[in-house]
Protein backbone atom coordinates (compact mmCIF):
# COMPACT_ATOMS: atom_id res chain seq x y z
CA UNK A 1 0.00 0.00 0.00
CA UNK A 2 1.16 3.16 -1.24
CA UNK A 3 0.28 6.80 -1.57
CA UNK A 4 2.08 9.59 -3.31
CA UNK A 5 1.24 13.08 -4.26
CA UNK A 6 3.94 14.72 -6.41
CA UNK A 7 4.86 17.04 -8.76
CA UNK A 8 7.33 14.86 -11.21
CA UNK A 9 6.10 12.29 -13.68
CA UNK A 10 6.40 8.50 -12.77
CA UNK A 11 8.25 5.88 -14.53
CA UNK A 12 5.07 3.22 -14.95
CA UNK A 13 7.02 0.42 -15.66
CA UNK A 14 8.68 0.62 -12.95
CA UNK A 15 6.20 1.50 -10.25
CA UNK A 16 4.15 -1.51 -11.94
CA UNK A 17 6.79 -4.24 -12.01
CA UNK A 18 7.54 -2.94 -7.71
CA UNK A 19 4.16 -3.71 -6.97
CA UNK A 20 4.46 -7.87 -8.11
CA UNK A 21 8.43 -7.97 -7.70
CA UNK A 22 8.82 -11.04 -5.40
CA UNK A 23 4.76 -11.46 -4.37
CA UNK A 24 4.33 -15.01 -6.14
CA UNK A 25 0.77 -15.09 -4.72
CA UNK A 26 -0.37 -12.36 -7.26
CA UNK A 27 -2.23 -13.74 -10.16
CA UNK A 28 -2.89 -10.55 -11.44
CA UNK A 29 -2.43 -6.83 -11.60
CA UNK A 30 -5.09 -4.56 -13.05
CA UNK A 31 -3.89 -0.71 -13.44
CA UNK A 32 -5.57 2.87 -14.86
CA UNK A 33 -2.93 5.83 -16.01
CA UNK A 34 -4.75 9.34 -16.57
CA UNK A 35 -3.47 10.85 -19.23
CA UNK A 36 -3.91 14.82 -20.13
CA UNK A 37 -6.17 15.22 -23.18
CA UNK A 38 -5.68 17.59 -25.77
CA UNK A 39 -9.19 18.21 -25.77
CA UNK A 40 -11.20 20.38 -23.46
CA UNK A 41 -14.65 21.43 -23.05
CA UNK A 42 -15.46 25.15 -22.81
CA UNK A 43 -18.33 26.94 -20.94
CA UNK A 44 -21.04 26.37 -23.82
CA UNK A 45 -20.23 23.05 -24.06
CA UNK A 46 -17.91 23.08 -27.31
CA UNK A 47 -14.79 20.93 -27.60
CA UNK A 48 -11.77 22.99 -27.96
CA UNK A 49 -7.86 22.80 -28.23
CA UNK A 50 -6.35 23.05 -24.80
CA UNK A 51 -2.44 23.78 -24.67
CA UNK A 52 -2.14 22.80 -20.77
CA UNK A 53 -3.32 22.06 -17.75
CA UNK A 54 -3.02 22.44 -14.11
CA UNK A 55 -3.81 20.36 -11.12
CA UNK A 56 -4.55 22.11 -7.88
CA UNK A 57 -4.80 19.82 -4.50
CA UNK A 58 -5.27 20.63 -0.57
CA UNK A 59 -2.02 19.42 0.60
CA UNK A 60 -2.65 17.21 3.82
CA UNK A 61 -6.21 16.48 3.19
CA UNK A 62 -5.58 15.06 -0.29
CA UNK A 63 -3.05 12.51 1.34
CA UNK A 64 -5.52 11.80 4.10
CA UNK A 65 -8.20 10.97 1.68
CA UNK A 66 -5.87 8.72 -1.24
CA UNK A 67 -4.90 6.98 1.86
CA UNK A 68 -8.50 6.15 3.10
CA UNK A 69 -9.63 5.21 -0.64
CA UNK A 70 -6.46 2.50 -0.77
CA UNK A 71 -7.83 1.24 2.92
CA UNK A 72 -11.48 1.03 1.89
CA UNK A 73 -10.36 -1.09 -1.13
CA UNK A 74 -8.30 -3.62 0.64
CA UNK A 75 -10.89 -4.24 3.45
CA UNK A 76 -13.19 -4.74 0.19
CA UNK A 77 -10.94 -6.91 -1.52
CA UNK A 78 -8.37 -9.39 -1.09
CA UNK A 79 -5.72 -7.50 -2.47
CA UNK A 80 -1.67 -7.88 -2.10
CA UNK A 81 -0.77 -4.82 -2.72
CA UNK A 82 -2.03 -1.40 -4.38
CA UNK A 83 -0.72 1.81 -5.65
CA UNK A 84 -1.73 5.73 -6.26
CA UNK A 85 0.30 8.21 -7.42
CA UNK A 86 -1.55 11.16 -8.42
CA UNK A 87 0.32 14.34 -9.42
CA UNK A 88 -0.23 18.05 -9.42
CA UNK A 89 1.07 21.36 -11.04
CA UNK A 90 1.12 21.87 -14.88
CA UNK A 91 1.05 19.55 -17.19
CA UNK A 92 1.45 19.20 -21.19
CA UNK A 93 -0.84 17.35 -23.28
CA UNK A 94 0.04 13.71 -23.29
CA UNK A 95 1.57 13.42 -19.84
CA UNK A 96 0.40 11.11 -17.31
CA UNK A 97 -1.69 12.49 -14.18
CA UNK A 98 -2.65 9.97 -12.19
CA UNK A 99 -2.23 5.68 -11.48
CA UNK A 100 -3.98 3.55 -9.41
CA UNK A 101 -2.97 0.10 -9.19
CA UNK A 102 -4.23 -3.14 -7.97
CA UNK A 103 -3.20 -6.59 -7.58
CA UNK A 104 -4.59 -9.62 -6.22
CA UNK A 105 -4.78 -13.89 -6.52
CA UNK A 106 -7.66 -14.05 -8.69
CA UNK A 107 -8.44 -11.43 -12.07
CA UNK A 108 -11.82 -10.09 -10.55
CA UNK A 109 -10.63 -8.69 -7.08
CA UNK A 110 -7.77 -6.50 -8.77
CA UNK A 111 -10.18 -5.29 -11.65
CA UNK A 112 -12.77 -3.81 -9.50
CA UNK A 113 -10.46 -2.47 -6.96
CA UNK A 114 -8.55 -1.10 -9.64
CA UNK A 115 -12.12 0.64 -10.96
CA UNK A 116 -12.92 1.19 -7.17
CA UNK A 117 -9.64 3.19 -6.61
CA UNK A 118 -10.39 5.75 -9.65
CA UNK A 119 -13.68 6.13 -9.24
CA UNK A 120 -13.61 7.34 -5.60
CA UNK A 121 -10.68 9.52 -5.86
CA UNK A 122 -12.30 10.96 -9.16
CA UNK A 123 -15.04 12.18 -6.44
CA UNK A 124 -13.07 12.23 -3.15
CA UNK A 125 -9.86 13.38 -3.55
CA UNK A 126 -9.23 17.15 -3.31
CA UNK A 127 -7.73 18.34 -6.56
CA UNK A 128 -8.96 20.93 -9.41
CA UNK A 129 -7.75 21.23 -12.86
CA UNK A 130 -7.86 24.44 -14.63
CA UNK A 131 -7.11 24.00 -18.39
CA UNK A 132 -5.67 27.06 -20.72
CA UNK A 133 -7.07 27.05 -24.43
CA UNK A 134 -4.52 27.92 -27.23
CA UNK A 135 -5.66 31.62 -26.32
CA UNK A 136 -4.07 30.88 -23.12
CA UNK A 137 -7.89 31.56 -21.24
CA UNK A 138 -8.35 30.16 -18.27
CA UNK A 139 -11.29 27.48 -17.82
CA UNK A 140 -11.65 25.39 -14.33
CA UNK A 141 -12.93 22.07 -15.38
CA UNK A 142 -16.74 21.42 -13.86
CA UNK A 143 -16.88 17.91 -11.98
CA UNK A 144 -18.77 15.67 -14.14
CA UNK A 145 -22.36 13.99 -12.94
CA UNK A 146 -21.12 10.59 -14.62
CA UNK A 147 -18.03 10.24 -11.59
CA UNK A 148 -20.54 11.10 -9.35
CA UNK A 149 -22.72 8.32 -10.55
CA UNK A 150 -19.59 6.40 -10.77
CA UNK A 151 -18.99 6.32 -7.16
CA UNK A 152 -22.49 5.85 -6.69
CA UNK A 153 -22.25 2.33 -7.98
CA UNK A 154 -19.57 1.11 -5.47
CA UNK A 155 -22.11 2.23 -2.86
CA UNK A 156 -24.52 -0.82 -3.54
CA UNK A 157 -22.38 -3.35 -2.75
CA UNK B 1 -9.64 30.13 12.46
CA UNK B 2 -7.61 29.04 9.29
CA UNK B 3 -9.82 29.57 6.34
CA UNK B 4 -8.54 27.99 3.00
CA UNK B 5 -9.85 28.68 -0.74
CA UNK B 6 -9.15 26.68 -3.60
CA UNK B 7 -9.59 26.61 -7.42
CA UNK B 8 -12.01 29.78 -8.76
CA UNK B 9 -12.72 30.47 -5.10
CA UNK B 10 -8.82 31.31 -4.37
CA UNK B 11 -9.06 33.36 -7.61
CA UNK B 12 -11.99 35.70 -6.44
CA UNK B 13 -10.98 35.89 -3.19
CA UNK B 14 -7.42 36.65 -3.99
CA UNK B 15 -5.85 34.34 -1.93
CA UNK B 16 -5.27 30.59 -1.02
CA UNK B 17 -5.30 31.09 3.00
CA UNK B 18 -6.08 33.51 5.95
CA UNK B 19 -6.85 33.32 9.66
CA UNK B 20 -10.10 35.28 10.77
CA UNK B 21 -11.13 36.04 13.94
CA UNK B 22 -14.59 34.97 14.12
CA UNK B 23 -17.23 36.94 16.13
CA UNK B 24 -18.93 34.27 18.68
CA UNK B 25 -22.01 34.30 17.48
CA UNK B 26 -20.82 32.67 14.00
CA UNK B 27 -20.87 28.52 15.17
CA UNK B 28 -21.86 27.04 11.94
CA UNK B 29 -20.57 26.54 8.03
CA UNK B 30 -23.96 28.62 7.03
CA UNK B 31 -23.10 31.61 9.24
CA UNK B 32 -19.18 31.34 8.37
CA UNK B 33 -20.38 32.03 4.80
CA UNK B 34 -23.26 34.97 5.77
CA UNK B 35 -20.56 36.93 7.77
CA UNK B 36 -17.66 36.28 5.10
CA UNK B 37 -20.25 37.78 2.25
CA UNK B 38 -20.33 41.06 4.43
CA UNK B 39 -16.43 41.33 4.47
CA UNK B 40 -16.21 42.40 1.20
CA UNK B 41 -17.65 42.19 -1.97
CA UNK B 42 -15.02 39.74 -3.31
CA UNK B 43 -16.39 37.19 -0.81
CA UNK B 44 -20.02 38.19 -1.87
CA UNK B 45 -19.26 37.30 -5.29
CA UNK B 46 -17.27 34.39 -4.62
CA UNK B 47 -19.77 32.78 -2.27
CA UNK B 48 -22.76 34.30 -4.22
CA UNK B 49 -24.00 30.44 -5.46
CA UNK B 50 -23.17 28.22 -2.03
CA UNK B 51 -24.74 24.86 -4.31
CA UNK B 52 -21.58 24.67 -6.23
CA UNK B 53 -19.04 25.10 -3.34
CA UNK B 54 -18.49 22.24 -0.58
CA UNK B 55 -16.98 22.63 2.56
CA UNK B 56 -14.74 20.72 4.75
CA UNK B 57 -13.41 21.06 8.35
CA UNK B 58 -10.14 20.25 9.95
CA UNK B 59 -10.06 18.59 6.18
CA UNK B 60 -13.01 15.89 5.93
CA UNK B 61 -15.70 16.79 4.22
CA UNK B 62 -19.01 18.60 6.32
CA UNK B 63 -22.36 20.20 5.33
CA UNK B 64 -22.82 23.94 5.84
CA UNK B 65 -25.37 22.96 8.57
CA UNK B 66 -22.04 21.28 10.69
CA UNK B 67 -20.61 23.57 13.86
CA UNK B 68 -16.93 25.56 13.53
CA UNK B 69 -14.87 26.24 16.08
CA UNK B 70 -12.30 29.36 16.25
CA UNK B 71 -9.38 26.54 16.74
CA UNK B 72 -10.87 24.77 13.28
CA UNK B 73 -9.05 25.39 9.44
CA UNK B 74 -12.09 25.33 7.10
CA UNK B 75 -12.02 24.79 4.11
CA UNK B 76 -13.89 25.64 0.59
CA UNK B 77 -13.92 24.76 -2.55
CA UNK B 78 -15.51 24.05 -5.87
CA UNK B 79 -16.58 20.23 -6.16
CA UNK B 80 -13.36 17.70 -7.30
CA UNK B 81 -12.35 17.45 -10.56
CA UNK B 82 -9.12 15.10 -10.52
CA UNK B 83 -7.93 12.18 -11.45
CA UNK C 1 -4.18 -3.39 -32.29
CA UNK C 2 -2.09 -5.58 -32.02
CA UNK C 3 -2.21 -9.39 -30.87
CA UNK C 4 1.54 -11.08 -30.57
CA UNK C 5 1.54 -14.65 -29.35
CA UNK C 6 5.06 -15.74 -28.22
CA UNK C 7 7.54 -17.51 -25.76
CA UNK C 8 9.59 -14.81 -24.75
CA UNK C 9 8.78 -12.18 -22.11
CA UNK C 10 7.69 -8.90 -22.27
CA UNK C 11 8.52 -5.52 -21.04
CA UNK C 12 5.45 -4.20 -19.28
CA UNK C 13 6.13 -0.45 -19.05
CA UNK C 14 7.42 -0.39 -22.26
CA UNK C 15 4.44 -1.94 -23.87
CA UNK C 16 2.23 0.28 -22.13
CA UNK C 17 4.21 3.16 -23.22
CA UNK C 18 3.72 2.99 -26.96
CA UNK C 19 -0.39 2.40 -26.60
CA UNK C 20 0.07 6.05 -25.42
CA UNK C 21 3.15 7.48 -26.68
CA UNK C 22 2.26 10.79 -29.10
CA UNK C 23 -1.99 10.32 -28.74
CA UNK C 24 -2.96 12.88 -26.80
CA UNK C 25 -6.90 12.31 -27.75
CA UNK C 26 -6.15 9.20 -24.99
CA UNK C 27 -7.43 10.33 -21.37
CA UNK C 28 -7.01 6.95 -19.96
CA UNK C 29 -5.14 3.46 -20.09
CA UNK C 30 -6.32 0.37 -18.30
CA UNK C 31 -4.31 -2.41 -18.40
CA UNK C 32 -4.56 -6.35 -17.04
CA UNK C 33 -0.95 -8.78 -16.71
CA UNK C 34 -2.17 -12.17 -15.23
CA UNK C 35 1.20 -14.08 -13.06
CA UNK C 36 1.78 -17.16 -13.01
CA UNK C 37 0.89 -18.20 -8.88
CA UNK C 38 3.09 -20.51 -6.69
CA UNK C 39 -0.19 -21.99 -5.63
CA UNK C 40 -2.45 -24.42 -7.45
CA UNK C 41 -5.34 -26.75 -7.02
CA UNK C 42 -5.06 -30.46 -6.94
CA UNK C 43 -7.77 -32.99 -8.38
CA UNK C 44 -9.29 -33.44 -5.05
CA UNK C 45 -9.72 -29.67 -4.73
CA UNK C 46 -6.44 -29.14 -2.15
CA UNK C 47 -4.12 -25.95 -2.10
CA UNK C 48 -0.69 -27.12 -3.05
CA UNK C 49 2.50 -25.24 -4.24
CA UNK C 50 3.67 -25.44 -7.55
CA UNK C 51 7.08 -24.94 -9.04
CA UNK C 52 6.16 -24.26 -12.38
CA UNK C 53 3.49 -24.05 -15.35
CA UNK C 54 3.62 -24.83 -19.15
CA UNK C 55 1.38 -23.11 -21.60
CA UNK C 56 0.21 -24.88 -24.94
CA UNK C 57 -1.85 -23.19 -27.66
CA UNK C 58 -2.89 -23.99 -30.94
CA UNK C 59 -1.04 -22.25 -33.43
CA UNK C 60 -2.48 -20.43 -36.21
CA UNK C 61 -6.19 -20.54 -34.45
CA UNK C 62 -4.78 -18.68 -31.31
CA UNK C 63 -3.76 -15.63 -33.18
CA UNK C 64 -7.26 -15.93 -35.49
CA UNK C 65 -9.12 -15.41 -32.07
CA UNK C 66 -7.33 -13.13 -30.23
CA UNK C 67 -7.31 -10.62 -33.36
CA UNK C 68 -11.63 -11.55 -33.18
CA UNK C 69 -11.48 -10.73 -29.31
CA UNK C 70 -9.57 -7.43 -30.19
CA UNK C 71 -11.92 -6.45 -33.47
CA UNK C 72 -14.69 -7.09 -31.00
CA UNK C 73 -13.37 -4.36 -28.66
CA UNK C 74 -12.86 -2.00 -31.25
CA UNK C 75 -16.39 -2.45 -32.20
CA UNK C 76 -18.20 -1.93 -28.47
CA UNK C 77 -16.00 1.12 -27.28
CA UNK C 78 -14.47 3.84 -29.23
CA UNK C 79 -10.80 2.93 -28.54
CA UNK C 80 -7.77 4.98 -29.18
CA UNK C 81 -5.39 1.83 -29.14
CA UNK C 82 -5.32 -2.09 -27.72
CA UNK C 83 -2.95 -4.63 -27.45
CA UNK C 84 -2.91 -8.52 -26.20
CA UNK C 85 0.34 -10.78 -25.41
CA UNK C 86 -0.12 -14.17 -24.28
CA UNK C 87 2.92 -16.16 -24.14
CA UNK C 88 3.06 -20.28 -23.87
CA UNK C 89 5.84 -22.37 -23.19
CA UNK C 90 7.40 -23.00 -19.68
CA UNK C 91 6.81 -20.07 -17.10
CA UNK C 92 8.24 -20.30 -13.51
CA UNK C 93 5.86 -18.35 -10.49
CA UNK C 94 6.11 -14.74 -10.58
CA UNK C 95 6.34 -14.62 -14.53
CA UNK C 96 3.82 -12.60 -16.43
CA UNK C 97 1.88 -14.71 -18.88
CA UNK C 98 -0.36 -12.41 -20.47
CA UNK C 99 -1.16 -8.62 -21.01
CA UNK C 100 -4.40 -6.96 -22.45
CA UNK C 101 -4.57 -3.43 -22.71
CA UNK C 102 -6.82 -0.52 -23.73
CA UNK C 103 -6.83 3.08 -24.14
CA UNK C 104 -9.89 5.62 -24.70
CA UNK C 105 -10.84 9.26 -24.52
CA UNK C 106 -12.52 8.34 -21.05
CA UNK C 107 -12.03 6.08 -18.70
CA UNK C 108 -15.23 4.07 -18.97
CA UNK C 109 -14.52 2.49 -21.92
CA UNK C 110 -10.86 1.47 -21.30
CA UNK C 111 -11.91 -0.19 -18.31
CA UNK C 112 -14.60 -2.45 -20.08
CA UNK C 113 -12.26 -2.90 -22.85
CA UNK C 114 -9.85 -4.19 -20.96
CA UNK C 115 -12.13 -6.14 -18.46
CA UNK C 116 -13.49 -7.80 -21.87
CA UNK C 117 -10.09 -8.60 -23.71
CA UNK C 118 -9.13 -10.55 -20.67
CA UNK C 119 -12.84 -11.86 -19.79
CA UNK C 120 -13.18 -12.91 -24.14
CA UNK C 121 -9.76 -14.46 -24.11
CA UNK C 122 -10.03 -17.26 -20.56
CA UNK C 123 -13.09 -18.78 -22.62
CA UNK C 124 -12.13 -18.11 -26.57
CA UNK C 125 -8.36 -18.50 -26.51
CA UNK C 126 -6.96 -21.95 -27.33
CA UNK C 127 -4.58 -21.85 -24.85
CA UNK C 128 -4.20 -24.65 -21.96
CA UNK C 129 -2.12 -25.13 -18.56
CA UNK C 130 -0.39 -27.65 -17.15
CA UNK C 131 0.73 -27.35 -13.62
CA UNK C 132 3.92 -29.14 -12.06
CA UNK C 133 3.64 -29.83 -8.32
CA UNK C 134 6.98 -30.05 -6.14
CA UNK C 135 6.99 -34.04 -6.75
CA UNK C 136 6.99 -33.07 -10.27
CA UNK C 137 3.76 -34.26 -11.08
CA UNK C 138 1.57 -33.07 -14.07
CA UNK C 139 -1.75 -31.64 -13.70
CA UNK C 140 -3.93 -30.17 -16.04
CA UNK C 141 -5.81 -27.50 -15.05
CA UNK C 142 -9.60 -27.15 -15.16
CA UNK C 143 -11.80 -24.45 -16.96
CA UNK C 144 -13.91 -23.01 -14.40
CA UNK C 145 -17.32 -22.15 -14.24
CA UNK C 146 -16.40 -18.60 -13.15
CA UNK C 147 -14.51 -17.76 -16.76
CA UNK C 148 -17.56 -18.78 -18.45
CA UNK C 149 -20.08 -16.22 -16.22
CA UNK C 150 -17.33 -13.86 -16.68
CA UNK C 151 -17.43 -14.43 -20.54
CA UNK C 152 -21.37 -14.33 -20.54
CA UNK C 153 -21.68 -10.79 -18.48
CA UNK C 154 -20.63 -9.46 -21.82
CA UNK C 155 -23.41 -11.27 -24.26
CA UNK C 156 -25.84 -9.12 -22.13
CA UNK C 157 -25.04 -6.02 -23.80
CA UNK D 1 -8.29 -35.27 -43.12
CA UNK D 2 -5.79 -33.00 -40.37
CA UNK D 3 -6.57 -34.01 -36.55
CA UNK D 4 -4.53 -32.26 -33.83
CA UNK D 5 -4.78 -33.37 -30.38
CA UNK D 6 -4.21 -30.73 -27.45
CA UNK D 7 -3.52 -31.00 -23.55
CA UNK D 8 -4.51 -34.03 -22.14
CA UNK D 9 -5.68 -35.43 -24.95
CA UNK D 10 -2.66 -34.95 -27.44
CA UNK D 11 -0.77 -37.18 -24.31
CA UNK D 12 -3.66 -39.86 -24.09
CA UNK D 13 -3.66 -40.10 -27.80
CA UNK D 14 0.09 -40.17 -28.07
CA UNK D 15 0.58 -37.23 -31.30
CA UNK D 16 -0.32 -33.88 -31.48
CA UNK D 17 -1.25 -34.43 -35.41
CA UNK D 18 -2.06 -36.77 -37.34
CA UNK D 19 -3.40 -37.37 -41.19
CA UNK D 20 -5.94 -40.39 -42.12
CA UNK D 21 -8.29 -41.04 -44.58
CA UNK D 22 -11.59 -41.09 -43.22
CA UNK D 23 -13.89 -43.65 -44.75
CA UNK D 24 -16.60 -42.38 -46.68
CA UNK D 25 -20.08 -42.80 -44.49
CA UNK D 26 -17.96 -40.24 -41.67
CA UNK D 27 -19.70 -36.91 -42.04
CA UNK D 28 -19.69 -35.52 -38.91
CA UNK D 29 -17.48 -34.44 -35.59
CA UNK D 30 -19.86 -37.52 -33.72
CA UNK D 31 -19.29 -40.18 -36.20
CA UNK D 32 -15.02 -38.84 -36.40
CA UNK D 33 -14.83 -39.33 -32.88
CA UNK D 34 -16.79 -42.80 -32.77
CA UNK D 35 -14.92 -43.94 -35.49
CA UNK D 36 -11.17 -43.01 -34.15
CA UNK D 37 -12.60 -44.98 -30.69
CA UNK D 38 -12.41 -48.09 -33.06
CA UNK D 39 -8.94 -46.95 -34.02
CA UNK D 40 -7.64 -48.33 -30.94
CA UNK D 41 -7.48 -48.85 -26.87
CA UNK D 42 -6.05 -45.17 -26.29
CA UNK D 43 -8.65 -43.25 -29.03
CA UNK D 44 -11.03 -44.81 -27.08
CA UNK D 45 -9.63 -43.94 -23.74
CA UNK D 46 -8.97 -40.26 -24.81
CA UNK D 47 -12.86 -39.87 -26.22
CA UNK D 48 -14.52 -42.27 -23.41
CA UNK D 49 -16.24 -38.74 -22.01
CA UNK D 50 -16.83 -36.32 -25.28
CA UNK D 51 -18.42 -33.93 -22.75
CA UNK D 52 -14.99 -32.73 -21.38
CA UNK D 53 -13.86 -32.13 -25.03
CA UNK D 54 -14.25 -29.03 -27.30
CA UNK D 55 -14.10 -29.60 -31.16
CA UNK D 56 -12.76 -26.95 -34.11
CA UNK D 57 -13.05 -27.42 -37.86
CA UNK D 58 -10.76 -25.35 -39.41
CA UNK D 59 -9.50 -23.33 -36.94
CA UNK D 60 -13.69 -22.63 -35.75
CA UNK D 61 -15.26 -23.68 -32.77
CA UNK D 62 -17.51 -26.12 -33.76
CA UNK D 63 -20.27 -28.78 -32.18
CA UNK D 64 -20.48 -32.45 -32.07
CA UNK D 65 -23.18 -32.63 -35.14
CA UNK D 66 -21.19 -30.51 -37.78
CA UNK D 67 -20.20 -31.76 -40.92
CA UNK D 68 -16.81 -32.44 -41.32
CA UNK D 69 -14.66 -33.27 -45.01
CA UNK D 70 -12.00 -34.81 -45.87
CA UNK D 71 -9.72 -31.85 -46.49
CA UNK D 72 -10.66 -30.56 -42.98
CA UNK D 73 -8.34 -29.49 -40.40
CA UNK D 74 -10.13 -30.73 -37.51
CA UNK D 75 -9.29 -30.16 -33.65
CA UNK D 76 -9.76 -32.03 -30.14
CA UNK D 77 -9.31 -30.58 -27.30
CA UNK D 78 -10.34 -29.69 -23.52
CA UNK D 79 -11.61 -26.74 -22.29
CA UNK D 80 -9.32 -23.87 -22.80
CA UNK D 81 -7.28 -22.44 -19.62
CA UNK D 82 -5.04 -19.62 -20.52
CA UNK D 83 -5.19 -16.07 -19.46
Amino acid sequence: MAVRVQVEDFDLGMELKQLTDGNHAIGGLCSFVGLVRDMTKTDDGEMTRSAAMTLEHYPGMTEKMLERIETEAHERWPLESSLIIHRYGRMDAGEQIVLVAASSAHREAAFEACHFLIDWLKTKAPFWKVEEDESGKENWVEARDSDDQATERWNKN
Amino acid sequence: MKILYFAWLRQKIGTGEERKDIPANVTTVSQLVDWLRSEGDHYADAFKDTSAIKVAINQEFADFNATVQSGDEVAFFPPVTGG
